[in-house]
């Protein structure tokens, strides 16, 4: 457990038992909660949580803010569905996408940070949100390729389609199907990975970007050279997130501008890492798995209070499911000044 | 890191080395050579250019001019962190540490720095057990053990100073820059960093570098002193000769302005 | 002689730092007082708190018989208080004379007061249209004292004006602020320069470590070295 | 910083020549002459609103070390305000009558330029303003105000996009010979040079133009010699807001339609421009927009499938060149 963690507890015993729940959850969802629409949405939470945790590996333990990551998530998922549609549904075609989607965004990650990160915070959130939504536009616009704004919609090998039934009978009510088996890759993908980032948080490496975080004058002075450590934190997360984007494209079987690639989901992103709270991965689990649920549920509650509030001036379109952002977004402009450390802050008694 | 080196070369020199601020020359061809198991004071009155020579030795600034040198190596294109990784190691006038985090954490990265750990990332931090004791050691050596699960921005200004000289003896460089190590600190804290420094040079292979104001403090530790005046070196020599001469004075006092 | 600023007790804090630690002195009106002291004993840190660039945390700052302590920068600045920082704060973008115009708060530049500065700064009137950024270290000094003098000002607050100036700059620097004790401007003249203080001061208040260690006629202390060398200077026992 | 002190007083007029450079390298590679005109004027037109809306913006950074993420929902807060102006007075629009068409602008874009700079002032005092010299948390608080700000928009106008169709007598061309150059391009260039203009005016001429080139380079001095700086600061905030509405105006009605995400587009082309031009650079800033215009139209004709690619590139070969962009704001 403590090597699994990397040493780093929850450290406080509601965070504890909310972050175990969500785990039994996860793993036991086709079992526990079966049913399309819900596996969807644990498989979203899964993948989520390890974007959301990616990219707090830059913002709250780096202090760098990127508007690139929806970016890196993009080729990656875009690696498996261009991988797919022209070397067909195979694991060799798989593996190739997934490898040379980790090898761009390495290359590009890298490119980005030598060009920008020796200067201010606020250039490059400017240069990266400029050099992404070129890409977002890039891959709408390359249609021969990526398929345009519908995307591609692919196949992939047997083993992972719905079709393919793996045991004769049920097993506790459930059919083990491709879908399973696909549902269980992204869980066991994420969270081997979100282990590995919660590792580099917590190594000899994880503690100089606190450090740099902190004070990058000093950290130059007793011999950390900043940008190469900026450089390899903003990489690394760029990595993860293409794995992350990798995971998300074998679940959905479809890869799209508006899945991976558009300002929305890196605001997404935003909303969940501060609700959650920067600077402690376990601020990504917490507020990708709220984010998500309340991206698919909370909209049917507002749907309610809306038409019961029919009638009323204004109050409906407030309540409308389509204004949840809105609330959020007040939440979010809320946290940065009262809480900082969000959720997990919170609930570990931090200031 | 630290091996030692042959005593062909002066661990430090400095040669003709200058910067200009616009037109403002602040630091002015100034040439100085400092051997193994010194110490030496730079003084000179406020804006002598002695905080900008420290700057240029250590990479926080680039020189327009001349060369730095270490154990014979020209490390002038070199930055900070590289010159860092060579042997030199700094202590700020202005407190300068990871204000969130703890004490320990503040010198354990420091020790790590100097064991070339950093780009470490699949092993976790506290495993390295080895790494911790050291900066324990280094919290000893300067009071501050007690101290250790603090969080360095809600230590007294003196226990700062203190913190800041434990992260310096972390490096464990072999040359030590001091600007200042006394500044603000009460009267009894004084002596612990005294003290403290007296052992470096104890030790005898280290090379120290002090900019200080106050006399008292430079006569009991200085072998030699050398006097920066309007960023020109104008004088280098044993203590009590250079105190005593009357360009020092003058310098200090403002006559060299007038007449 | 009635004095025109009082510091009582002040107390400044900057971050976790305790610069000022109960600073009490006063500046009699019409004379040149010199706060002098070492390096970091908190000099500049009691021109900004008067200014109102630090708050005092705790203490009174008399101006002309009002408590300005808690009071804005621009506030201070009304009441005819000009300032001259250590860095001097020239607009290098600017012109010499749009520096000067911008000083002039409450209207067009007085010609008779332009020509009566010329006079003891007359490279401001050569470099009249210039950017100030390309004026010397010495020009550039002279522009931040005339800045702060364009209009008439009760008190002057000057932060080291000889700090990096050679020394015949300096000399005239003397000179300039001769002229100006002849307005009957109060001057409080931050220094490290002895020789230049002694020329000038009436009064003199020295610090350390954020106090005031000493405060008295400048006569008094030019005549006793043993003094001087225990304040100020070099002696083994100078420091506890 | 040592050659600063030997330099010629003036300003530097390298990038002042990339316009031309630019325009005249484009000029053998577009087959014919009335063409390369058309684009040079669509070029100029664009550059020329971006301007508007980016001027601001970079004026805010350079005074007070500000960038506000949300600075797009300024500018579809205006162009949605003007249109539900435009909308009722439809019949004055779209009348062949200058009188009338200018009888609905005017107050359409005022009312934009009210609404936009009032919003900008609530803005600054309460999401920003706790947030001075944290860059960090500048960055996460604005992109937190545009989210409510473009989720308000959706409560108040709806989801949809809206057509806007520009008033009958700014359609059509006027026609030199075999070059016709769209009407409405040109009010655009005039619009933009006026603005231009009058910020340069302003700047250099004007005693609040004094304050703002002061404080831009010490605030602290500025505040010492007796003036509320702040209210200069607010002032400068509420003005970019303002013209980010008028300029949202313009794009709305040179694109013809007006929705929540027309912002954020122009956002990105405005973070280009003021990169390009020098953060906190106002002459960098025209330079900069008039570059981003020029180029994006004559790529977009030579060479469409990189037209999207050309204004990062743009970006990146200025970076290289100038890694502070064109005209570097010294400072701090």
């Amino acid at each position: 457990m403590q090597r699994l963690l990397s040493g780093d507890y929850p450290r406080s015993r509601v965070l504890g038992i909310v972050l175990v729940l969500i785990l039994a959850g996860l793993a036991l969802a086709p079992f526990v909660f079966p049913g399309t629409r819900s596996l969807n949405v644990a498989a979203k939470i899964c993948v989520f949580i390890l974007l959301v945790a990616s990219y707090d590996l830059l913002l709250g333990y780096t202090g760098i803010v990127s508007f690139a990551h929806t970016m890196f998530f993009g080729l990656g998922a875009y690696g498996i569905g261009i991988a797919a549609t022209r070397l067909g549904p195979t694991w060799s075609g798989l593996a190739v996408g997934s490898l040379a989607a980790l090898a761009l965004s390495a290359l590009l990650s890298l490119a980005i940070g030598l060009l920008s990160l020796r200067v201010k915070t606020i250039f490059f959130a400017m240069i990266t949100l400029a050099v992404a939504s070129f890409f977002a536009i890039l891959a709408s616009q390359l249609s021969w390729l990526t398929g345009g704004e519908d995307g591609l919609t692919y196949k992939l090998p047997e083993l992972l389609l719905p079709g393919t039934k793996l045991l004769e009978a049920p097993l506790l009510g459930v059919v083990i199907s491709g879908r399973i088996v696909s549902y269980y890759i992204v869980f066991a993908g994420a969270l081997c990975l979100f282990l590995a980032l919660l590792r580099v948080v917590n190594s000899p490496f994880g503690r100089v970007l606190q450090a740099i975080r902190e004070n990058d004058f000093r950290a130059e002075a007793i011999g950390y050279r900043s940008v190469v450590y900026r450089s390899a934190a903003n990489c690394l997360s760029a990595l993860a997130a293409t794995a992350a984007g990798i995971l998300y494209a074998v679940w959905l079987r479809y890869v799209g501008p508006d899945t991976t690639l558009s300002l929305d989901i890196m605001i997404d992103i935003l909303l969940m890492v501060v609700i959650g709270g920067m600077g402690t991965l376990y601020g990504a689990v917490i507020g990708a798995t709220l984010f998500v649920i309340a991206q698919n549920y909370l909209q049917d509650l507002m749907k309610l209070a809306s038409d019961a509030a029919a009638g009323i001036p204004l109050l409906p379109s407030l309540v409308h499911p389509d204004r949840w952002l809105l609330w959020l977004g007040i939440l979010f402009v809320l946290s940065v000044y009262h809480f900082p450390a969000g959720i997990v802050g919170r609930l570990r008694g931090n200031k | 890191m630290s091996e030692p080196r042959s005593g062909e070369h002066p661990v430090l020199e400095t040669h003709d080395l200058t910067i200009r601020f616009g037109g403002h020359v602040a630091v002015n061809r100034v040439s100085c050579a400092f051997g193994p198991g010194t110490l030496t004071a730079i003084v000179g009155p406020n804006g002598a250019g002695k905080t900008t020579y420290f700057n240029l030795i250590s990479g926080q600034l680039s020189a327009t001019g001349g060369t730095v040198k270490l154990f014979g190596e020209d490390v002038t294109s070199l930055s900070a962190p590289q010159r860092t990784r060579r042997g030199m190691g700094r202590a700020f006038q202005l407190t300068n540490l990871f204000p969130r985090l703890s004490v320990l954490e503040n010198v354990r990265l420091a020790v790590q720095s100097h064991a070339a750990m950093g780009l470490n990332l699949f092993s976790v931090w506290s495993s390295h057990v080895e790494l911790i004791e050291r900066a324990e050691h280094y919290l000893h050596r300067v009071k501050l053990a007690d101290r250790r699960d603090a969080l360095a921005s809600a230590l007294a200004h003196g226990d700062q100073r203190k913190l800041e000289v434990a992260i310096l003896l972390a490096l464990d460089p072999d040359l030590f820059m001091f600007d200042e190590p006394t500044a603000g600190m009460s009267v009894d804290e004084v002596p612990v960093i005294l003290e403290l420094i007296h052992e470096i040079k104890n030790q005898g292979d280290k090379t120290i570098l002090l900019v200080e104001h106050k006399m008292d403090v430079v006569r009991s530790l200085a072998d030699r002193i050398i006097v920066l005046h309007q960023g020109e070196l104008v004088a280098d020599g044993e203590p009590a000769v250079v105190i005593a001469s009357p360009i020092v004075q003058q310098a200090y006092l403002g006559l060299a302005g007038h007449e | 002689m009635s004095n025109l600023l009082a510091l009582a007790g002040v107390n400044t804090h900057i971050g976790h730092y305790h610069i000022l630690q109960g600073v009490d002195f006063v500046v009699p009106h019409g004379g040149l007082t010199v706060l002098l002291g070492r390096n970091g004993a908190g000099k500049t840190t009691c021109l900004r708190t008067i200014m109102g660039l630090w708050q005092a945390s705790a203490g009174r700052i008399e101006f002309d018989g009002t408590d300005i302590a808690r009071r804005s920068t621009p506030a201070v600045a009304q009441l005819g208080i000009g300032y001259v920082p250590e860095s001097m704060g020239i607009f290098t973008g600017l012109t010499v004379s749009e520096n000067l115009t911008l000083a002039a708060r409450d209207g067009p530049l007085d010609e008779r007061r332009l020509d009566w500065m010329f006079r003891f700064f007359p490279a401001l009137k050569k470099f009249w249209h210039l950017p100030a950024g390309h004026l010397s270290g010495g020009q550039k000094q002279m522009l931040a004292i005339a800045r702060a003098i364009i209009e008439p000002k009760k008190l002057l607050l000057v932060d080291e004006p000889t700090k990096g100036l050679a020394p015949a700059i300096i000399a005239h620097m003397v000179d300039a602020f001769r002229e100006l004790k002849r307005t009957d401007t109060t001057i409080l003249l931050v220094e490290q320069n002895f020789h230049f203080a002694r020329t000038l001061g009436d009064t003199v208040a020295v610090m350390d470590s954020g106090r005031i260690v000493h405060s008295g006629s400048m006569n008094d202390l030019a005549d006793d070295e043993a003094q001087q060398q225990k304040l100020l200077g070099l002696s083994l026992d100078a420091h506890q | 910083m040592s050659d600063d002190a030997l330099r010629v007083p003036g300003i530097d007029k390298i990038p002042l020549a990339l316009i031309p450079a630019i325009a005249l390298v484009a000029l053998p590679l577009i087959p014919s002459l009335p063409t390369w005109v058309t684009l040079t004027v669509a070029g100029l037109a664009m550059g020329m609103m971006i301007f508007i809306m980016a001027s601001g913006l970079t004026l805010v950074f350079g005074l007070m070390d500000v960038m506000n993420f949300a600075h797009g929902a300024f500018i579809t807060i205006g162009a949605f305000v003007a249109t539900s102006v435009l909308i009722p007075l439809a019949g004055w629009t779209q009348a062949d009558s200058l009188w009338l068409n200018l009888g609905a602008i005017i107050p359409a874009i005022l009312a934009a330029m009210a609404v936009a700079g009032a919003l900008g002032l609530v803005f600054e005092r309460v999401i920003i303003m706790p947030v001075y010299g944290q860059h960090l948390k500048q960055i996460l608080i604005t992109m937190g105000g545009l989210i409510v700000a473009e989720q308000s928009i959706h409560v108040i106008w709806g989801p949809d996009i809206i057509p806007l169709p520009k008033p009958a007598t700014l359609r059509g061309s006027f026609i030199f010979g075999d070059i016709a150059i769209e009407k409405y391009r040109v009010v655009a260039v005039i619009v933009g040079l006026a603005v231009f203009a009058a910020m340069f005016l302003l700047l250099n001429r004007t005693r609040i133009g004094l304050l703002i080139r002061a404080g831009v380079e010490d605030s602290e001095m500025v505040e010492s010699l007796g003036y509320r700086i702040r209210r200069v600061f607010v002032g400068v905030f509420v003005a970019g807001s303002a013209l980010a509405g008028l300029g949202g105006v313009m794009w709305a009605l040179y694109q013809e339609t007006v929705s929540s995400a027309m912002g954020m587009q122009v956002m990105i082309l405005i973070f280009i421009v003021i990169i390009i031009g020098g953060l906190g650079s106002v002459g960098g800033c025209f330079i900069g927009a008039l570059l981003v215009g020029l180029v994006a139209n004559y790529v977009g004709f030579l060479a469409p499938k990189i037209a999207l690619g050309s204004n990062i590139l743009l970006m990146v070969l200025i970076l290289l060149w100038r890694p502070q962009g064109l005209y570097p704001v010294a400072k701090r």
